[in-house]
């Protein structure tokens, strides 16, 4: 490929169970000014500035049809081109990417928003994602579904309570050093075991809590990249999946879509070997036995080995992979946004601004989101400075 | 760098009121198919599935994740884009750079809409805020547009708002996939029901269920695939502030200001274009309603205000006129949202490739554009041509 | 099938009924606070175009993300821009039920800057004209802070036709 | 207006987005549900193709892309293929929690069905565990005309 996608600013809010003194417009703002700041960027079409708008937001989430039209408020949509992207945010960052090599576009900007806070239950929307045929009338969730594929994973391979919950101990733990995440505390396996059972095998403390943030990003050409920073952080792979619906036509404990959706972005990026080339892992798991499952299904061990690959402590700050040094979704990142915030922290770690929770010598950085049930949808971005 | 991508299939459903004999995945499923037909592939031979619907309209949260189902997603790359009405066009503009960008050969747009199983109206109103005018809306069946035409040009706004559902009524009536096929007289349109004054009935679009599908490709694939690939030339993306109350009609200088003319202008200025009724061949618009039409098209076409009136009346859009306007009969006989403006550039493709049977227009179509029409005046135009860019 | 099933085609009604908590932010909830409490409307400025928004707001659109400058009492007297008269019942994606028919709106340019949406009274085409000068009737009793806080507009006495 | 307004307590309005819908379930679901209502008989749907049978049955095969017809009865019997006890509530939920949750592989189908497993001790569910559907007696033509699935 002779062009190249940097990614050239990157803010985030604070992730916190309720937001209430912010619109859903007002809290996109937020981040996205500091992107415009940071650059000096503005909306303008004559190839000076960013010409092209990519918001991920959901009507559901944001009660709203068409829930981009109050965001084009603030991602400068008046007059120019927007798109909405109307799932994770990794897609939309995966979409700028394309739109950008495309040769339509030379600057684009991505902002993502959720305010998991606003509905009375999220659970409430996401059952209104199933098959309305046999499923829905059932009132399956994604955390009940979640709930199914656990069960299936550890099941089929042998993966108990106690690794899944090494996961929330671990992400809890990062998120320690990480002034933008929700919750941090200090856990142990017992904690997360023996907190409330939401629906066996994931415990409160193995679930995501309901989360309100925003995140924003600038991509580039490589030429403007360049000139709009010294530390272009590229994107030089990226690849999603889709696996099948119906609960019941998968195996749930086999992730074929990631897979998928990472052998795209490792061709891509000319990644051979995923375990040694990627230096940091940042994973949408908003459930403890997520990150064990995506780690197999990224190909950070074989199938099956997500247990053994949290025993062997690889994935924790300082081991051989990092996986999450941020905390992840574990500590709170709202649907939709979780996957774009991956992406920030990755680019925040590649640029060695990632605080007390850098890892040393990052060079190549692997981010990841996912959509619908149980990781019916992966997305994958490779990047690397 | 950026590749040169070309429209190689296209499947419509067979737009109707009721479908009850379909589920949405099922529905769907035939334009698809419809649409690899058309290409003579296969679906191992698709790249990459783009969706696109509102989700308020049927009450399916993420409805993609159940769709893969249907329309071949399966272990394939995709992503699902929503912009309201403006949908369609967003999703054929998404196709075309993902096969710009060079990661992908072949790509799927599927946009669609199950009218029938929500209520569309509620659906639109649920796109105003709920802190301010949500209770205020008529969904897209709004009368200001009418109400200034009308003070502007009295009754013979009513006059050629007729001759507007008239011209689009008998091109339906040649088109098998539109969903109102019946010719209309002047006296029905005058006569129909007054749905929100001044807008009658047959002013108004239709709630359809339907799906519209779209392979594109690049260009090394679509030389393989066919021997008419219809080029797409360019895509413009205008969208508007979020408040609709204030902005859209309350400014003297509305006409050159309107999502609708910056865009046209931004398009002409990038290919060349001077004066659009003469150099492009034919205009399929995202047209809500009759009246719309109206208005717009000065803006579109860079006209004085009224000036498209005139070409109304003298017969110019009519199918073979010397610039046939929605030969398809637009979106006033047809109106699945989420496909609609994916219809248009569907249509305008049929007419560069000569296919387009009954409704095919007399005159030879080099150079064909599409609108899409949602939120706060969104537009999107997309130029498309028979010669290669 | 032992019995074959004649075409009877089921359909699966559900009610999306999702219960919200809409924060109405710093701008949206000074505008309903004093609606609520004092029966006034205030908008604010775009300190780059200058042009009055309202509802407020945190950035001007039209100016790309320029954030919002001063704040405007408004006036609840104006004049019809355009209107509409619905006779088409539909549901409300606020309660779930139709609404009764027929009612009129209006886009009201508020005397001295910023305009709205509103209800007009009476819902009729041949009582209401663009042009007319129209006052907000504004709910004495149980205001909570909401646009419904005004009733509705209605004609100015002395325009009456 | 004063400055102190700005240092009030953020306003929260408390509203609600509603909208009644009705999904169509097709020719096909509508055969499958109807079975289930009149005759308390399951069928799938076998992919000409991949030869898989579907349980719910559909008219198009999700991995192959292809038209399926052939109807295929299968066994009220199945085997579990995970489970979950659910333990908070929704208003979506048809039933009260704690409840059970499971896919069931029935016998002579490939796919598995969502579904109730009920009358079994939360400590003795097991992956692997036969089952048997347990239909209601007065039945509405969707897929609560099982009431559940009960230990065998």
């Amino acid at each position: 490929m002779g062009q190249r996608v940097g990614i050239v600013a990157v803010a985030q809010t604070k992730y916190e169970g309720s937001k209430p003194a912010l619109r859903l417009a007002e809290l996109a703002h937020q981040p996205v000014r500091e992107v415009l700041e940071q650059t000096g960027l503005k909306y303008t079409e004559d190839g000076t500035g960013i010409d092209f708008s990519i918001c991920a937001t959901d009507d559901f989430w944001d009660a709203m049809t068409l829930s981009d039209t109050p965001i084009g408020d603030v991602t400068g949509a008046h007059h120019r081109p927007a798109e909405k992207v109307s799932q994770d945010g990794a897609q939309a960052a995966l979409y700028a990417t394309i739109a950008i090599l495309s040769g339509h576009y030379d600057v684009a900007l991505v902002v993502a928003h959720c305010k998991e806070s606003q509905p009375a239950s999220r659970n409430l929307i996401t059952s209104c994602a199933f098959c309305p045929v046999c499923t829905r009338i059932l009132g399956v969730d994604y955390l009940s579904a979640a709930a199914l594929q656990a069960k299936r994973y550890m099941y089929k391979y042998g993966i108990t309570r106690e690794q899944c919950a090494k996961v929330s101990v671990k992400s809890y733990k990062n998120a320690k050093n990480n002034p933008y995440a929700q919750n941090a505390m200090a856990l142990t396996v017992g904690d997360v075991l023996s907190s409330r059972m939401l629906a066996y095998p994931i415990s409160t403390l193995d679930a995501y809590p309901v989360s309100d943030g925003a995140c924003a990003m600038i991509l580039a050409t490589e030429e403007k990249a360049k000139r709009l920073t010294d530390k272009p952080v590229w994107v030089n792979g990226v690849g999603n999946c889709y696996d099948c619906h119906h609960l019941g036509d998968r195996d749930l404990a086999d992730s074929d879509a990631l897979e998928m959706a990472a052998k795209r972005a490792y061709k891509m990026a000319e990644i051979k070997n995923p375990r040694r080339e990627i230096d940091v892992a940042e994973i949408s798991g908003q459930y403890s036995y997520q990150e064990l499952m995506w780690s197999e299904g990224l190909g950070f061990c074989g199938k099956g080995e997500g247990g053994k690959l949290i025993d062997s402590r690889a994935t924790e700050m300082g081991g051989k992979l990092p996986i999450n040094p941020s905390g992840g979704v574990l500590p709170g990142n709202p649907m939709i946004v979780a996957g774009l915030t991956r992406v920030v922290e990755c680019v925040l770690q590649l640029k060695g601004e990632a605080g007390a929770r850098q890892v040393a010598k990052a060079k190549t950085a692997l981010a990841h989101g996912t959509s619908g049930p149980c990781g019916q949808l992966h997305s994958v971005l490779i990047l690397g400075i | 760098m950026a590749r040169r991508v070309a429209i190689v299939g296209i499947g419509q459903t067979h737009h109707q009121a009721h479908r009850e004999d379909v589920n949405q995945v099922e529905m769907v499923n035939e334009a698809v198919t419809a649409a690899l037909e058309d290409a003579q592939l296969r679906i191992k031979d698709i790249d990459c599935v783009l969706h696109g619907n509102m989700e308020l309209f049927e009450g399916v949260h993420q409805p993609d994740m159940w769709h893969v189902d249907g329309d071949g997603a399966y272990l394939k790359s995709g992503m699902r884009l929503t912009t309201g009405g403006t949908t369609g066009g967003t999703i054929a503009c998404a196709a075309y750079n993902h096969v710009a960008s060079g990661l992908f050969d072949t790509v799927m747009a599927v946009g669609w809409e199950k009218q029938e199983e929500g209520h569309t109206t509620t659906g639109i109103a649920a796109m105003a805020d709920p802190l301010w005018d949500r209770r205020l809306q008529t969904g897209a069946i709004s009368g200001m547009t009418a109400a200034t035409m009308i003070r502007d040009f009295g009754e013979r706004a009513g006059e050629v708002a007729a001759m507007v559902r008239i011209r689009d009524g008998e091109n339906a009536s040649r088109n098998p996939y539109a969903h109102l096929r019946n010719k209309v007289t002047r006296e029905e349109v005058m006569n129909s029901y007054m749905l929100v004054h001044p807008i009658r009935l047959l002013h108004m679009c239709p709630q359809s269920n339907g799906a519209c599908v779209l392979i594109v490709a690049s260009e090394e694939k679509a030389g393989r695939i066919t021997e008419k690939p219809v080029w797409v030339k360019d895509h413009v993306t205008t969208h508007m502030e979020a408040m609709l109350n204030e902005t859209i009609l309350m400014r003297d200088d509305l006409a050159e200001w309107a999502s609708m003319r910056v865009c046209a202008r931004k398009l002409y200025k990038r290919n060349g274009i001077t004066n659009p009724v003469n150099e492009i061949d034919l205009f399929e618009m995202y047209d809500p309603m009759v009246w719309m039409e109206m208005e717009w098209a000065d803006w579109f076409l860079l006209l004085e205000r009224g000036g498209y009136l005139k070409l109304v009346e003298d017969g110019v859009t009519d199918r073979n006129g010397s610039f046939p306007v929605n030969p398809s009969g637009g979106v006033v006989t047809t109106n699945p949202i989420g496909a609609t403006a994916l219809i248009r550039v569907a249509e305008a493709a049929l007419q560069i490739r000569g296919d387009a049977g009954e409704h095919q227009v007399d005159k030879e179509v080099k150079t064909a554009m599409a609108s899409a029409f949602g939120g706060t005046f969104w537009t999107i135009l997309h130029l498309l041509s028979k010669e290669r860019p | 099938m032992a019995k074959k099933a004649a075409d009877e085609y089921l359909v699966m009604p559900y009610l999306v009924s999702v219960p919200c908590n809409f924060s109405a932010g710093p701008y949206m909830g000074r505008l309903l606070r004093e609606m609520k409490e004092h029966k006034k409307l205030w908008g604010n400025k775009c300190p780059s175009c200058g042009r009055i928004m309202f509802p407020p707001r945190a950035v001007c659109g039209q100016c790309h993300g320029v954030e919002a400058g001063d704040w405007v009492e408004l006036s609840d007297k104006g004049t019809i821009f355009a209107f509409d008269v619905c006779y088409y019942p539909y549901i409300d994606p606020s309660t779930g039920q139709p609404k009764a028919v027929p009612w009129a709106r209006g886009v009201i340019q508020l005397d001295g800057g910023g305009a709205l949406i509103h209800f007009l009274e009476p819902p009729d085409p041949d009582k209401l004209h663009p042009g007319m000068k129209v006052q907000a009737v504004w709910k004495e009793e149980g205001r909570t802070g909401e646009m419904m806080d005004i009733l509705y507009f209605q004609p100015i006495e002395e325009d009456k036709r | 207006m004063t400055e102190e307004s700005l240092q009030e307590e953020p306003l929260v309005v408390h509203g609600k987005l509603e909208i009644p819908f009705k999904q169509f379930v097709g020719a096909v679901a509508s055969k499958f549900l109807i079975e289930l209502r009149d005759n308390k008989r399951i069928f799938g749907m076998r992919c000409p193709e991949c030869r898989l049978v579907y349980v719910p049955p559909r008219s198009i095969c999700p991995k192959c892309m292809c038209r399926m017809d052939e109807w295929v009865e299968v066994s009220d019997k199945g085997t579990v293929l995970t489970y979950s006890v659910i333990n908070y509530k929704e208003p979506t939920q048809p039933v009260e929690p704690p409840f059970v949750y499971g896919i069931i592989q029935l016998d002579g189908a490939d796919t598995g069905i969502v579904h109730f497993i009920s009358g079994v001790d939360h400590e003795n569910l097991r992956v692997g565990m036969r089952v048997q559907a347990v239909f209601k007696e007065e039945r509405e033509g969707n897929i609560l005309d099982i009431k559940h699935f009960k230990r065998l």
